[in-house]
């Protein structure tokens, strides 16, 4: 099967050249064969590549098919690299693509642009199965720029007004600042090293000392590239607006897969980051920072889609923070939960809004468990998933970035605990106002709510199985469990000796799972009180009672008293993160600079002032200035 | 051939005189002849002919034609002149490389006859 | 030399097309001797012969650059008709024009001697003037041609001044001979030569539309007929960087210090001026003449490299430019005469109008844009790296800021086409002749940017 | 014929040629009538000329002397179609001042 390598990416190039061509001309369900066959089809070679990988033992096999660029003594193969942490990433991509792909076909299945979703989506896979096969980093970065047209392809997939325009312009904008980032690092790469292709970069930089400036430079710009792709401060705002999509490419790109190209990147490049302390230090505290700052964001938003869009942003925040404490392990194991959960969680977002008919604010929703109870429970794994609740997916993972950022930093570890408790409180908001209380939306609604199809809650149940028992993957030695992950990532990681450990005492670890359980219980039941039994307006008997009564009626202000010390300050920072840091200063940046931009632009085109006159002049000007420049230029020499 | 500036000397005689000749000439008839301006002296001297309208005009576009496919032509002899001078050493080839130059340009002056330039009807 | 011959004859046999009332099979016949021509030209391939004298060799740089300019010449002339419209009652004239212009291109790209630069140059020009002002009661045409034939004239000056200089200093036009001269004095400072040399560089800075010698393109570009811009944008650009990196990597290279810097400037100035200022226009074809400006200044990054790399760079950007290009100008032209609009909202709902012109506009706005998996990626590849390995870190950084400028103009057709309602809901129809050639142009920009070797290393 | 620069020495040539040729940009610069420019390009062709002329003769080079000829012939043939351009331009607007030709800008 590992020969086989190059048809897993080709695949859903092939699906892609035929829904494309073929768009308008063959049946939807035609399409929707060929869209989710050839990633079926690659899922199955992948598979095949897995357990030869394990037979093998996790030996890393680059396939070289012809030179691709020659260009003086530069050559670029192209070439596929086959280790453990590429089949870790194609097994995410094709497996969660696939359910997504076969969720798209009860989702789409009234949209027009059915073939052409398709062909969009297989796009896609094609892009990232190239960014995460790729054996050097001109690949990767062809892969990178190819996920990054297809998510701006998506995004815009069903928009036609302004509003449109104006959230790609800042996807666009912020993308292509990260873009650039990696391509001056790509660049210094082949100044430093003379070729791009990964193994030969890694083994030649072993001669480099610690924290060697060149070093640095490469992966501080490779990171801007990362900020920009996994949205992280202060690149972040593009990720919640791109949630204009349709909800399967939220899940895909925008959750599971695309935005954690950045951290397969960084862990790709780990040997390099180790040797830059400096950078890992940065690459920690920007995702501590991104991770605290979204958490508070998600708070109070209100758009169903919005509040997973920037809880995608706080948890690659805590991915990051894992590279930067060297944990890359923990890292790619996160990466992988989340891409179960959170696609899950997606697809669980999908499923209410296609019941409610399109409706995306979670105010008008409520009580829907009565009426979707696949979604519901599916739901519920994912959100105790997310806010790791043991024993599902997140809480392994997150303890094991909980505990490498203990044995690391103080300030880290408190930031990143903070944040959990805010990634429990808003997830359990949104998903108490969604599931529970009463419905708050229209009687036409009401009357059509309806449960999804199969095709769309058979990947809901497959996600949720992966969610509940992914973590085991990861069961930390203080349960007495054996970490299947870190040693079957001990093959791409274990040559590099700079990892710190994370060792941390049993005693602490117990204390952490005790102290996180108990907390989401805690939370549980305030956001419960808070967000499933709340009267809207109450009677004026209620307003008479005496006061006992009314103390106890009110649960002695508890309530209040929460509201006053807990939840107003949370909903402030939260509106001040969103308000003013994200609306005015990351916004007001890069509308400011588009604006500079345009009024130069403005500026140069007066410029342009049609008379034949004043261009001559300004040759003139520009010879003169060419002469007299150089001849001094000589007599300086 | 040694030549010193005072062999020049009778090219800047010739150039005074010429100049001085025009000059005299203009001068002179301003002041010997006698002065009557009336208005029909005051117009254009066309051989005769009645003057109509301002002279400033554009001439009829057949002179303008005529005028640039001769300077064209005209222009292309100068190509004769190094041939000329050392058409015994160039031999055959050199015949031969001039006669496709002449041809060339026959081809254009076909072009030219044929499509009417110069007829002036 | 074969293909001048070739190039000739049909120039003269198109001429002679409505004087002798053949005028109907004229595109045939110009297709045919661009074809042969072609052929002709890529025989020559590994022969590195020279001709007339020494005043031409025909190396490899040579045949590549020649073969681009006559593909392109022809993919021209078959588009010819549908531009033109009704008003081609000087059919044989022009197309003759546009094939002589093309003798003026291979000229250009294969000198070997300073007089041949300047009748390789004032051939190319000369024509360029005519055709700028085809369309003879359009007031933009007029003011198209006389602008461009006033500047055009005027940098003729100067170029003929370096040339006289540079003749001055080395006693020679032949380039082998001024190359040793170079070599000999490259340690002292000889100011003729250098101000002969800054003089042929203003010249040609002028051609290929760097800044500040670049005021004429967006209005000659606008002016023009759209596929007389075409042609500018393409051939002309092409066929003037040719020669201009021959020259100076043949002669000047030596005294590479001396000239560097002001290349680096002009290359600079002219990225941010082509990129922004096309930010904000609303002609399409003005749009491009800003962005060819733009891409004229990435290519002069290529003038800098030490060693052959920049001639392959050139080389390969010139064929993935010009390419796309090519089918942008064609489809604007399309898209002009059926909505009635020069500007980008003329784009709306062009996937309802007809699919593959839509695909095509994507293809090459993506490909004039740098995004990978196109032709234009592996250009702006190449020039890069050929930059970065003769030490121009941060010249390159400003060039890849500016390519991102860039992307965003060039979504505008994109998007409008994708994700707008069309105005009207006519269908476009085309022939069928020019739509495999369209389709060809495109699939030429995929395959490049998946197979960038199946360009020769010149 | 070489002595003729033991008299004049090429450094004149030079100087002579280099202030017709900023004759004519300063003519190119200053003036509006379109035919007037076109007059002034041709004084910068001709200084050129007249420098090629004098660098033959210095390095007794007859090369030189031929360029000038293929000069003057595209100079001819520049003319032709600059004048036809002029000429196409007044039947349209009878004016050939080129700051009425500022249409195209921005």
């Amino acid at each position: 099967m590992t020969d086989l390598v190059w048809l897993v990416p080709l695949l859903p190039l092939i699906g892609f050249i035929i829904n494309g061509l073929g768009f308008g001309k063959i049946s939807k369900n035609t399409a929707a064969i060929i869209g989710c066959g050839s990633v079926f089809l690659s899922l199955i070679i992948v598979a095949g590549i897995f357990y030869e990988d394990l037979g093998r033992g996790g030996e890393a096999v680059q396939k070289t098919y012809f030179t691709w660029i020659t260009a003086g003594n530069l050559s670029i193969d192209f070439s596929l690299l086959i280790d453990r942490l590429s089949i870790v990433m194609m097994l995410i991509v094709t497996g969660v693509g696939l359910l997504i792909h076969i969720y798209s076909v009860g989702y789409m299945h009234n949209d027009v642009g059915f073939g052409k979703f398709f062909a969009y989506m297989n796009l896609f896979m094609f892009s990232m199965l190239v960014l995460v096969l790729g054996a050097n980093y001109v690949m990767l970065f062809i892969g990178w720029e190819g996920v990054g047209l297809c998510s701006y392809l998506l995004i815009g997939f069903w928009y036609k007004n302004r509003e449109y325009t104006a959230a790609a312009n800042k996807a666009f904008i912020m993308n292509r600042i990260g873009d650039l980032g990696f391509l001056l690092g790509l660049f210094l790469i082949f100044k430093t090293f003379g070729t791009s292709d990964f193994q030969r970069v890694f083994s030649s930089v072993q001669s480099f000392s610690s924290g060697d400036i060149t070093i640095t430079l490469i992966t501080l710009f490779l990171f801007i590239g990362a900020m920009g792709k996994s949205a992280q401060i202060p690149l972040f705002t593009w990720l919640p607006d791109a949630m204009a999509g349709p909800t399967p490419v939220s899940a895909l790109i925008h959750a599971a897969t695309m935005v954690t190209a950045g951290i397969y990147m960084i862990a790709r490049s780990n040997i390099m980051y180790a040797l830059a302390p400096s950078t890992s230090e940065f690459v920690a505290v920007v995702g501590a920072l991104t991770a605290l700052m979204a958490g508070f964001i998600a708070l109070t938003q209100t758009d169903i889609k919005k509040v997973l869009a920037y809880s995608t942003v706080s948890q690659l925040g805590y991915m990051f923070v894992a590279l930067g404490l060297t944990a890359y392990s923990s890292a790619m194991f996160h990466v992988m939960t989340h891409a179960f959960f959170k696609a899950l969680l997606f697809l669980g977002a999908g499923s209410v809004i296609h019941a409610l008919s399109g409706e995306q604010n979670m105010r008008k929703m409520g009580g829907l468990r009565k009426h979707l109870p696949i979604t519901f429970i599916t739901m519920a794994i994912a959100t105790l998933a997310i806010v790791g609740f043991p024993p599902f997916a997140g809480f392994f993972s997150k303890d094991e970035i909980l505990t490498a950022a203990y044995s690391h930093s103080m300030f880290l570890f408190v930031i990143l605990s903070l944040t959990s408790v805010l990634t429990v409180l808003y997830m359990f908001r949104f998903f108490f106002l969604t599931f529970f209380g009463e419905f708050r939306g229209t009687k036409y609604q009401i009357d059509h709510i309806h449960e999804s199809p199969k095709s769309m809650t058979l990947p809901l149940l497959i996600l949720m199985v992966l969610s509940a028992v992914g973590g085991g993957l990861g069961i930390p030695e203080a349960l007495g469990g054996k970490h299947f992950l870190s040693e079957y990532f001990n093959h791409v990681f274990g040559g590099n000796t700079r990892i710190q450990s994370h060792e941390v005492s049993h005693f602490f670890e117990y204390g952490l799972m005790i102290i996180s359980m108990v907390l989401i219980i805690l939370i549980y039941q305030f956001t419960k009180q808070r967000y499933d039994k709340k009267v809207i307006g109450k009677s004026v008997e209620e307003l008479k009672m005496s006061l006992w009564y009314k103390l106890s009626l009110n649960k002695f202000y508890v309530d209040e008293l929460y509201d006053k010390i807990i939840v107003k300050p949370l909903n402030g920072m939260s509106n001040f993160f969103f308000n003013s840091i994200e609306k005015k200063v990351i916004d007001g940046a890069v509308n400011g600079s588009g604006q500079t931009v345009y009024f130069l632009s403005s500026m140069l085109k007066s410029l342009q002032s049609g008379n034949i006159g004043f261009y001559v002049l300004m040759m003139v000007i520009g010879i003169v200035a060419i002469l007299f420049f150089s001849l001094i230029n000589t007599i300086t020499l | 051939m040694n030549s010193t500036p005072i062999d020049f000397f009778p090219i800047v005689i010739q150039f005074f005189v010429a100049a001085g000749f025009v000059g005299i000439t203009m001068f002179a008839t301003h002041f010997i002849g006698p002065k009557l301006n009336t208005r029909k002296k005051l117009k254009p001297f066309e051989s005769g002919v009645q003057s109509v309208g301002n002279a400033r005009q554009p001439f009829a576009i057949k002179y303008f034609l005529t005028a640039i496919l001769f300077v064209l032509f005209d222009v292309e002899v100068i190509f004769l002149y190094p041939y000329a001078v050392n058409f015994l050493e160039l031999g055959m080839s050199g015949l031969i490389t001039m006669l496709l130059f002449m041809g060339l340009l026959l081809c254009g002056l076909i072009y030219v006859i044929r499509s009417g330039a110069l007829d002036w009807e | 030399m074969n293909v001048v011959i070739a190039l000739t004859i049909t120039g003269i046999l198109n001429l002679f097309g409505s004087i002798f009332s053949y005028r109907k099979i004229t595109p045939l016949l110009s297709i045919i001797g661009l074809t042969t021509a072609i052929v002709f030209n890529s025989m020559y391939w590994n022969t590195n012969q020279s001709f007339f004298n020494h005043m031409m060799v025909v190396d490899n740089y040579a045949v590549a650059f020649g073969t681009v300019c006559m593909v392109l010449a022809a993919c021209l002339i078959i588009f010819y008709n549908r531009f033109m419209g009704d008003n081609d009652h000087h059919l044989p004239e022009v197309l003759s024009v546009i094939v002589l212009s093309v003798d003026g291109a291979i000229v250009m790209v294969s000198y070997t001697n300073l007089l041949m630069l300047f009748l390789g140059v004032e051939i190319l020009s000369i024509s360029f003037y005519i055709l700028a002002g085809l369309k003879k009661k359009d007031l933009g045409s007029n003011e198209a041609a006389i602008k461009y034939f006033l500047m055009g004239a005027f940098s003729t000056g100067f170029l003929l001044l370096g040339i006289t200089l540079i003749y001055g200093a080395t006693a020679s036009f032949d380039l082998s001979v001024i190359s040793e001269y170079v070599k000999l004095n490259s340690t002292s400072t000889n100011y003729l030569l250098l101000s002969g040399v800054l003089l042929i560089l203003v010249g040609l800075l002028f051609k290929v539309a760097a800044a500040p010698f670049h005021f004429w393109t967006p209005d000659v570009y606008q002016g023009a007929p759209t596929i007389i811009t075409a042609f500018f944008a393409t051939v002309g650009k092409i066929a003037s960087f040719g020669a201009f990196y021959r020259l100076f990597q043949m002669c000047f290279s030596p005294i590479v210090n001396e000239w560097s810097g002001v290349i680096m400037v002009v290359a600079i100035i002219t990225m941010f001026i082509g990129n922004i200022t096309a930010l904000q226009q609303k002609n399409l074809k003005r749009m491009f003449a800003y962005s060819s400006i733009a891409h004229a200044g990435y290519m002069l990054l290529a003038l800098l490299s030490h060693d052959y790399l920049g001639g392959n760079a050139i080389l390969f950007y010139s064929i993935a430019y010009g390419i796309s290009s090519m089918s942008a100008f064609i489809i604007i032209h399309i898209i002009q005469t059926q909505t009635g609009t020069d500007e980008a909202m003329g784009f709306a709902g062009l996937v309802h109008k007809n699919k593959t012109l839509a695909m095509i506009t994507a293809i090459s706005m993506l490909s004039l844009s740098g995004i990978p998996l196109t032709a234009g990626f592996f250009g702006k590849f190449y020039l890069f790296s050929s930059a970065i390995e003769s030490g121009y870190v941060l010249l390159v950084c400003l060039a890849v800021i500016n390519s991102f400028i860039g992307i965003y103009y060039y979504f505008k057709p994109v998007i409008e086409s994708y994700f707008k309602d069309s105005i009207t809901d006519d269908v476009i129809k085309l022939k069928s002749v020019e739509t495999i050639l369209l389709i060809f142009l495109s699939i030429a920009t995929i395959l490049l940017g998946i197979f960038p070797g199946l360009v020769p290393a010149i | 014929m070489n002595t003729i620069l033991s008299i004049v020495p090429i450094q004149y040539y030079i100087i002579l040629s280099a202030i017709l040729f900023s004759i004519g940009v300063m003519g190119v610069l200053t003036r509006s009538n379109a035919i007037i420019i076109f007059m002034s390009v041709e004084i910068m062709l001709n200084s050129v000329n007249l420098l090629l002329a004098a660098f033959s003769t210095y390095h007794n080079d007859a090369a030189g002397q031929i360029f000038v000829f293929f000069i003057m012939a595209v100079a001819a043939a520049e003319v032709a179609v600059g004048l036809a351009i002029i000429v196409m331009i007044y039947r349209n607007i009878n004016t050939i001042d080129i700051y009425n030709l500022n249409k195209l800008k921005g």
